[in-house]
């Protein structure tokens, strides 16, 4: 196995990506932490961990979750929507993959064409990519390793990133539902949100709390 | 078929979409690539290699293929027009061009179809454009290479030199020694290929002639199974038929640095390809039980080949063997991904590696070099080109010359 | 068998050597034994040099390609001969010691510096009229490779007749896939004879004869041919 | 793609920014009769685009896909050039592989739709600049007439090689100076049009986009023919105000200028008989059924 540690960057101008470090992708029941081959619940109990710990987690829905174009999606939708209220974490979508002409407002949205642009000047420091076609996550996550600091989780909905710092496969409403029991179970032990207050759009997250 | 994977080894994950076990309209039955693979019985069939590729394609469950003539893979072509007309694919038709046919190939794998032709030589390089385009667009097409020579004067001789060529396109490349290796990788291509995390143009290749014109003994499992069909979700990239999201899209768009768009676009995104390949590793080791074969590789003096090489080399270690000379052997399977680790662990014993090729420019030679430490060991040959023969004898002339053992002077034409 | 016979058929584009090396390996193959067959052909067109070549053997044959160095030499035509049309000058250069060379012709085409070089090789020369042969039984001149095969066959048994006749069988008797111009060859020739049992039944006449008539040849010859007998 | 499919997730609806919600809500998709009235009421599924100011080619791009009668199952296929800048803001799926052989990859593309889709009417539309479509992927362009394959192809004809900064091209007039033709073009412009009615297309129109009505008319032509029939080609002229020194605000009289009397876009249409029946049906259909729909409603 490979000694290489996927972490946040910025690990260099261009950083290797983490295929060609030969870390290699979880099988099914598998998970990535770090680059390390982990038990799937384990590496969901982390991101927990990680999301609660962030000044500004934020959770980057892509366009097969976004839409609803299959019976899936709309599944994920509601459970994010959950995620984010309970974290709490902001939600800024992916909406689609075009170089956005003439500027894009990285607070509404992000996207793999505008790097400098996709955290937010790094101010996120924890943000969790869900439902993003494979390759512009890739492409989104390498970026983010290579230009910030911020820690990056992938739920993806098929094979998984080795980019992520931390990465789950074939994930389904049921893996997000599991990320919130997560986040639950740390809260009733005490684990607080660190997430700097925040007012995202029409939603606030103190009042939808209630 | 290949050798039977060991149980309890990891299996490969194929798409689900269509239900196992329910039949085609050829009454073929869309059987589990594991079963496909590992479990269902093989019948020896005494077959030219352009019929072997018929044979893998009758079960390999496309959805189009576009032909254009070209020796020497002509035959191979107009027979899947044989199955076209029997019904075994949607859609087949001849193409004006292999640049043409490569981009009809690239239209039909964006609206979502598992697609495959076959091409060699000239056509190679006419195409060629559309290869690293196929490969940035995430397009899992297959095209098998019927090596043959490129330059001028004109030859439709065997000659690997296209291959050189495509090293760097980003698609995945096997290089098949035998009927039998077309076969399965043919087969095995699409699955590895078309694997979520993979998702890449695959190039399974083979020598001209040597295979395609050649009779061979072929295991083939029953003409009543197939392959799953592809499915387009399970796809990296968006599929172009306005059935998912998002709907504003476009495959691909222009990234250049300007105002709004980042250099570093197209730099992830060309290592994005790349780790594509790099995570192939993993399918097609389960699948073709590694990316090299090695046999003997204890031993001082190694051939490490691919292609119609390795049999060469095959032949050679049995000459050599009556005179009591013990030579090891490494087939390389996958060139790209490039073998790196394997290759270096087979040949860590070696003193002598000799690289066979049927080319002129020695690229496994330079591959080889690349990742070994102290290359010096490596002997770049012996070459030919042009579709000239590599007789066995020829390498061993050139292993005894190494090691300082008598030859008496091979000639290779007249007298 | 105890060893591997490569056999190396030079003929011209359109008398059938690379069908014959087909049907020879695929005798082979039907017997259970090993074999290869490939053809090497240019971008000319009949009457061209083309050559094929079939190697079988006991055990797994990985070698291929043009047959550098063969045990037998089968020349198809007197031209391959006279007008070089061939892919080695002379015709018979590489060819093993104690090898065997056929040739097709009604006279003899070799001259005395060939025959002192081939007997120092030791090689033996089966000059036979196969288009004769064929004209003769056959009916045709497109049969010319069968009595090549009968001669082959009856010298060195490489194959049986039995397994011969099987090849023919699945050559002839059904549908089969070649390259273009074979394709419309084995059109013509079906067309010669009105059923495709007559066909099959004067190629196996044709072999038959010349395998008999060169089988009497290697008895004769016995010692010389050691080398290439199975 | 039905319009139902083409809608957000209610949990993230909030989030998504709002030229999405506003294509969800008021873009025109599965609208019967969509046209380039729709323009100024309507959502229209182009964004921001990055041409020059007052270029003929954005105008031309926003009637053509306020026109097109079915884009909730149209795919696109353009080339490289101008028109692959705008692209990328377009709310159907469109493809970009190489230059020039966009009608190539079109084939492949209808074909496997067809045999995907064998029950749905996908749309294909090639829409390239006359670089791609004459010069580089003639070829292409033709070859895929010849084959019959039911897809219409676009031209939008600048008469000159505008993205890499106004060069020669086949359809550049003949005796215009321009980078590479330093002497001005040899040899006439390319007949195109003419060329596609012998090549087998069933339904060709050249045009300035000066008119919005007839640029509809056209286009919706072009496509009804390509689903019955077999290919169909249209050829827009969209001049390139800038590499022919005009000002933003004076293409319009240019392409006015180019359609009048013996200038080279007068209107011109060819079609097989069979198609011209096709044609007058479709249109007495469509008269019935506005007549239909203006009649008041009783109750």
């Amino acid at each position: 196995m490979s000694e290489y540690k996927v972490l946040p960057g910025p690990e260099a101008y261009l950083p290797p990506s983490a295929a060609s470090m030969g870390i290699t992708l979880p099988d099914p029941g598998e998970a990535l932490i770090e680059g390390r081959i982990v038990p799937e619940d384990e590496a969901i109990e982390y991101a927990a961990r990680k999301l609660l710990s962030a000044k500004v987690p934020t959770i980057f829905p892509g366009p097969q979750v976004l839409w609803k174009w299959d019976e899936m999606a709309p599944k994920i939708a509601k459970a994010l929507r959950e995620l984010a209220v309970i974290l709490p974490a902001r939600l800024i979508p992916m909406a689609d993959y075009r170089p956005k002409y003439p500027k894009i407002d990285p607070a509404v949205e992000i996207n793999p064409n505008h790097p400098n642009l996709t955290i937010w000047h790094n101010k996120i420091d924890v943000c969790m990519f869900v439902g993003v076609h494979c390759h512009l996550s890739g492409m989104g996550l390498k970026m983010i390793r290579g230009g910030t600091d911020c820690y990056t989780i992938a739920m993806c909905l098929m094979a998984g990133h080795e980019d992520a710092c931390i990465s789950v496969r074939d994930t389904t409403d049921e893996k997000i539902r599991k990320l919130i029991d997560a986040v639950k179970k740390l809260k009733a032990q005490g684990v607080k949100s660190q997430a700097l207050p925040f007012t995202q759009f029409k939603h606030d997250y103190k009042s939808v709390k209630e | 078929m290949n050798k039977k994977a060991a149980v309890g080894n990891k299996r490969i994950i194929a798409s689900t979409h269509v239900k196992l076990g329910q039949k085609n309209k050829k009454g073929q039955t869309y059987t589990d690539p594991n079963r496909f693979f590992f479990e269902t019985p093989g019948t020896a069939n005494f077959l030219t290699g352009s019929e072997v590729i018929r044979e893998a394609i009758k079960r390999a469950s496309i959805d189009m293929s576009v032909a254009y003539p070209i020796t020497p893979q002509s035959e191979a072509a107009a027979l899947i027009g044989e199955l076209y007309a029997e019904g075994y694919m949607g859609d087949y038709f001849r193409g004006e061009s292999e640049f043409a046919v490569m981009s009809q190939c690239a239209g039909a794998a964006f609206g979502g179809a598992r697609v495959f032709t076959t091409t060699a030589g000239p056509g190679t390089m006419r195409a060629f454009e559309n290869f690293p385009m196929w490969a940035g667009a995430r397009l899992p097409i297959q095209v098998c290479v019927t090596c043959r020579g490129i330059n001028s004067p004109l030859s439709i001789q065997p000659d690997t030199l296209e291959l050189y060529f495509l090293l760097e396109t980003g698609m995945l490349i096997w290089h098949a020694e035998t009927a039998q290796d077309l076969f399965d990788f043919i087969l095995k291509g699409f699955v590895v290929a078309e694997q979520p995390d993979v998702h890449l143009p695959i190039a399974v290749c083979c020598d001209g002639f040597f295979v395609t014109h050649t009779k061979d003994t072929v295991m083939l499992p029953p003409d009543d199974v197939c392959l799953p069909p592809y499915d387009p979700y399970k796809s990296p990239v968006v599929c172009m038929d306005m059935e998912c999201p998002p709907v504003r899209t476009m495959r691909d768009p222009f990234v250049m640095k300007s105002n709004y768009i980042s250099y570093a676009a197209h730099a992830t995104w060309q290592q994005e390809m790349r780790a594509a390949c790099d995570r192939s590793r993993k399918h097609t080791i389960s699948l073709l039980d590694g990316l090299i074969d090695a046999e003997n590789t204890d031993r001082e003096i190694l051939i490490v080949a691919s292609g119609t090489a390795v049999s060469q080399g095959r032949e050679a270690i049995r000459l050599l063997e009556q005179e009591g000379v013990k030579v090891g052997l490494v087939k390389i399977k996958s060139l790209r991904p490039f073998p790196t680790q394997e290759v270096r662990e087979a040949t860590k014993n070696a003193k002598h590696i000799f690289v066979p090729e049927f080319n002129m420019a020695g690229w496994l030679a330079r591959e080889v070099q690349a990742v070994i430490p102290d290359n010096h060991r490596v002997v770049a040959g012996p070459r030919v080109g042009g579709g000239m023969t590599l007789p066995s004898e020829v390498i061993v002339e050139e292993i005894k010359k190494r090691l300082g053992m008598k030859v008496a002077t091979l000639a290779s034409r007249g007298s | 068998m105890k060893k591997r016979m490569n056999i190396r058929m030079s003929g011209l584009g359109g008398q059938g050597a690379v069908t014959a090396a087909h049907i020879m390996a695929m005798a082979a193959n039907k017997e259970g034994k090993y074999s290869i067959s490939n053809p090497f052909f240019g971008a000319e067109k009949r009457m061209a040099p083309a050559e094929s070549y079939v190697r079988i053997g006991p055990e797994r044959i990985y070698d291929r390609g043009e047959l550098v160095f063969p045990d037998v030499i089968m020349v198809f035509h007197p031209q391959v001969i006279t007008m070089q049309k061939s892919y080695t000058a002379p015709f018979y250069s590489g060819i093993k010691e104690k090898g065997l060379i056929i040739i097709n012709t009604s006279a003899d085409l070799l001259h005395e510096e060939d025959y002192e070089r081939l007997g120092k090789l030791g090689v033996s020369v089966y000059n036979f009229d196969a288009i004769s042969m064929a004209l003769e039984i056959g009916g045709t001149e497109l049969s010319t490779n069968m009595a090549m095969i009968g001669a082959v066959a009856g010298i060195t048994k490489v194959v049986s007749l039995d397994a011969l006749d099987k090849a023919l069988q699945e050559r002839f008797g059904k549908r089969y896939v070649a390259s273009g111009g074979t394709a419309t060859l084995d059109e013509a020739i079906k067309k010669k004879y009105a059923k495709k049992e007559m066909l099959l039944k004067k190629n196996m006449d044709t072999i038959l004869k010349s395998y008999e008539i060169a089988g009497a040849w290697a008895a004769e010859h016995k010692q010389e041919l050691e080398a290439v007998a199975v | 793609m039905s319009k139902e499919k083409i809608q957000i997730c209610e949990d993230l609806y909030d989030i998504m920014p709002p030229e999405y919600q506003d294509m969800v809500e008021n873009a025109t998709y599965g609208k019967e009769g969509r046209g380039w009235k729709d323009i100024g009421e309507s959502k229209e599924l182009i964004e921001q685009h990055s041409l020059c100011a007052g270029c003929p080619e954005a105008i031309a791009f926003r009637y053509v896909l306020a026109s097109l009668p079915n884009p909730e199952n149209t795919v696109m296929v353009g080339s490289t050039g101008c028109t692959s800048l705008v692209f990328p803001h377009v709310a159907v799926h469109n493809i970009h592989s190489l230059f020039g052989n966009q009608n190539a990859v079109a084939s492949g593309l209808a074909r496997a739709l067809k045999v995907r889709f064998p029950d749905v009417q996908k749309d294909v539309v090639v829409l390239a600049g006359d670089g791609a479509t004459v010069d580089i992927g003639l070829d292409m362009t033709m070859q895929s007439w010849f084959r019959g394959e039911k897809f219409t192809t676009i031209c939008f004809d600048n008469e000159l090689y505008a993205n890499t900064g106004g060069q020669e091209s086949g359809l550049m007039q003949k005796g215009f100076v321009a980078k590479m033709a330093p002497v001005g073009k040899l040899f006439d412009k390319v007949r195109l049009p003419e060329i596609a009615r012998e090549a087998g297309c069933h339904y060709v129109a050249c045009l300035t986009v000066s008119k919005p009505q007839r640029v509809e008319k056209a286009l919706r032509n072009a496509i009804f023919v390509a689903r019955e029939f077999g290919p169909t080609y249209i050829q827009l002229y969209t001049p390139c105000i800038l590499e022919i020194g005009k000002q933003s605000m004076e293409g319009l009289d240019e392409m006015k200028s180019a359609e009048t009397v013996g200038g080279r876009f007068v209107f011109k249409e060819y079609m097989t008989d069979a198609v011209k029946d096709f044609l007058a049906d479709l249109e007495a259909k469509e008269k019935a059924q506005k007549k239909t729909a203006k009649k008041p409603v009783t109750a």
